[in-house]
């Protein structure tokens, strides 16, 4: 039982579980944090990969993909929420 | 005999999915949302255990922190929106045409289909072979830093990290264009025991975020966290309302964006920093 | 020697968020559920923090802790005192 | 059932109730109506420095805590001012931009006192919510009281609403205008010696005069 299985059994686990959310989660921002979910299961398995025995130190080049994966993850999520917000005035001009 | 560590990595991995889970099925949106946050910085935590303090980093400040003030600010809106209408429940506005339950079975199937696939790569796949740290560590010389995650990020990988830069330009630019003329929900009175905290606080994050940007080159920290906490500046000047946002200043923050972006394609380091302010 | 002395600080602060957060269960309403996180986990965060500090034993690494303890503790003050005003003034909180 | 907090603030018990004159006139001796300004509070300073000279020695005075801020993090080296000193002149000037309260300064032996206290009140306080969570019977009758506030605006203020929530068994719940909106676990505890002595204790603290009557 070493971190890399135990992790990469949670990756697995929580990026399976963001992709059923955003296939049929009902609400648009849980959509959207299911996505988060799937991203961060990724990020699990990257960083499993990249795990090494303590005395060895890991290899970085993963790490620095899983960087550039949360910050482009970050750039994804400010694009939705605002056309989320965008949605919901228009919705609530319709109605009104 | 089972080491203390292996039951302390269940534990943090139960709790993750449990966590995970719980996003799915609250009903409160702003529960969810806590909850989402809580989900990101306990899987900072099991990162430190994958020894990548850099990426738990990244993750807790990015990941967590913008994300979660960016979900928060669109919860805010919606129950803005809401309660000027007055009338219909913050749910039914977010909420999507209904779907079909067959659908929803076979969406659910197919997922379970792409994580069995996934699982069995993963569990088949060959046993950790040598990666690229012997090619890292061979050009870290030439690399002018002494941390690895940092050389890889800025001096091997620059052009990818260009890009990112470039996908967040092309992130503020949108979200303008989006929310061009929509009413914004004016910021929440927070009251001078708010103000006192802010007060003190906005300098040392300055410092503080300043120096993680300096400490990237040689140890976990880095252009996009220190960026993290210098976002967390606007955020706060905002709260305070020390900072209104007034039309006129729009073309002056573009200006500084499309710099930023600029100065990094001159190969400036620091022109990262520029990048996730804006969010 | 000191070692032993950090894990007994460590280990009293753990028990010290463990109270908070049954504290956090128990407690009947919002406000009381405050004060058992802001107590509780203060003190706890304090411990712990003075253990970490004592095991990591340079300068450099004492002041960094001492600091994420100066603001935290701050900060926890800071946000019960928000959540406060924001449960009191009902699901408005802007006026 | 359990009890939870009735939303009203209820008054306080009479029992409980000190003879303070000065709760009589917190208007006085506060620094009256308009916060912002620093010259309604001149019988509180007693150095009448003030101005732009008393503006610009606070601003030094924040470059210098942040420089050591600074320094500390990052051992001293001299290659970190390249980022480290725009940073720190930027920082300093960042809290002019929020509204002016009026300026502060410490007392070392004030402050000395008040960390050791501080550190003994937590640990009560701490303990005190970690026995009712564990206790069966909680002992809880939750509830909000007022406490007029007689210290002066800006840090002193913010410094006492921040301490009360560490008291044990009180929480500062808001401050509306000159008044402090406290919740407490258990309302049957006297509420005023304490507070009136954590007033005390932050007075020392900021080397304001001692007692509330010297403003009259």
């Amino acid at each position: 039982m070493t971190p890399d299985l135990i992790y990469g059994a949670t990756g697995i686990a929580v990026f399976g579980i963001g992709l059923v959310g955003a296939l049929c989660a009902q609400d648009r921002l849980r959509r959207v944090l299911a996505l988060k979910l799937c991203s961060v299961g990724a990020g699990f398995l990257l960083l499993v990969g990249a795990w090494r025995e303590p005395p060895s130190t890991p290899d970085p080049v993963p790490h620095a993909l899983v960087i550039t994966g949360i910050v482009v993850m970050v750039s994804a999520t400010a694009v939705a929420l605002a056309l989320i917000r965008r949605l919901q005035t228009l919705e609530a001009e319709d109605e009104h | 005999m089972i080491a203390p560590l292996v039951i302390f990595d269940l534990l943090l991995a139960l709790t993750i999915v449990a966590l995970a889970v719980a996003v799915l099925c609250l009903r409160d949106l702003f529960a969810m949302i806590v909850v989402f946050i809580i989900f990101g910085l306990v899987s900072a935590l099991a990162w430190v255990r994958l020894s990548a303090p850099d990426v738990a980093l990244a993750e807790a400040a990015i990941g967590t922190g913008v994300t979660g003030a960016l979900l928060l600010k669109t919860l805010h809106h919606l129950r803005y929106v809401t309660g000027r209408l007055g009338q219909n429940a913050a749910r039914g506005l977010t909420a999507m045409a209904p779907v079909p339950v067959a659908v929803l079975l076979a969406n659910a199937a197919f997922c379970g289909l792409i994580t069995l696939g996934l699982a069995v790569a993963f569990l088949g796949a060959p046993a950790a072979g040598p990666g690229f740290e012997g090619l890292v560590a061979q050009a870290m010389p030439q690399s002018g830093v002494e941390h690895s995650v940092t050389a890889v990020l800025l001096n091997f990988r620059a052009y990818d990290t260009l890009m990112e830069v470039v996908v967040l330009l092309a992130a503020v630019i949108a979200v303008w264009q989006i929310e061009r003329g929509l009413s914004e929900a004016p910021a929440p009175v927070m009251g001078v025991v708010w103000q006192g905290f802010a007060r003190l606080a906005l300098p040392v994050i300055v410092v503080v975020g300043t120096y993680l940007l300096w400490v990237g080159a040689e140890a976990p920290g880095g252009a996009f966290q220190g960026g993290a906490m210098l976002a967390a500046v606007g955020l706060l000047l905002l709260l305070t309302r020390a900072y209104v946002p007034q039309p006129g200043h729009r073309g002056l923050a573009r200006g500084a964006f499309v710099l930023g972006t600029a100065a990094f394609c001159a190969g400036g380091p620091s022109g990262g920093q520029r990048g996730p302010r804006g969010l | 020697m000191l070692e032993g002395f950090g894990a007994i600080l460590i280990a009293m602060g753990a028990v010290f968020f463990v109270a908070g957060t049954v504290g956090l269960l128990r407690f009947p309403d919002i406000f009381c559920r405050l004060h058992a996180l802001t107590k509780a986990d203060g003190l706890g965060l304090a411990l712990i923090a003075l253990g970490v500090a004592l095991l990591a034993g340079t300068a450099g690494a004492a002041f960094r802790v001492a600091l994420v303890w100066f603001f935290v503790a701050i900060a926890s003050a800071t946000c019960s005192h928000l959540i406060a005003r924001y449960a009191r003034h009902g699901a408005g909180g802007v006026p | 059932m359990r009890a939870t907090t009735p939303l009203r603030e209820s008054a306080p018990a009479r029992g409980h109730l000190p003879p303070r004159p000065d709760i009589l006139a917190p208007h006085i001796c506060a620094d009256g109506p308009e916060p912002t300004d620093t010259n309604a509070v001149p019988a509180l300073r007693p150095g009448p420095r003030r101005g732009r000279w008393h503006r610009l020695r606070r601003w030094l005075g924040a470059v210098l805590v942040l420089a050591v801020l600074l320094g500390m993090l990052t051992g001293w080296r001299a290659e970190s001012l390249v980022f480290g000193l725009p940073a720190v002149v930027l920082g300093a000037m960042l809290p002019l931009l929020l509204p002016r309260v009026p300026g502060w300064r410490l007392s070392l032996r004030g402050a000395l006192a008040f960390a050791l206290w501080f550190a003994v009140q937590s640990v009560r306080g701490a303990v005190d919510v970690a026995r009712r969570a564990f206790a069966p019977d909680m002992g809880l009758r939750p509830g909000f009281r007022p406490y007029p506030l007689t210290l002066p605006q800006g840090a002193p203020r913010v410094m006492f609403a921040n301490t009360i929530t560490l008291l044990p068994g009180t929480l500062c719940a808001e401050i509306e205008g000159d008044m402090l909106i406290v919740h407490m676990l258990d309302t049957r505890m006297a509420l005023e010696p304490e507070l009136a002595a954590l007033e005390g204790r932050i007075r020392a603290l900021f080397a304001l005069p001692p007692n509330p009557e010297l403003c009259q």
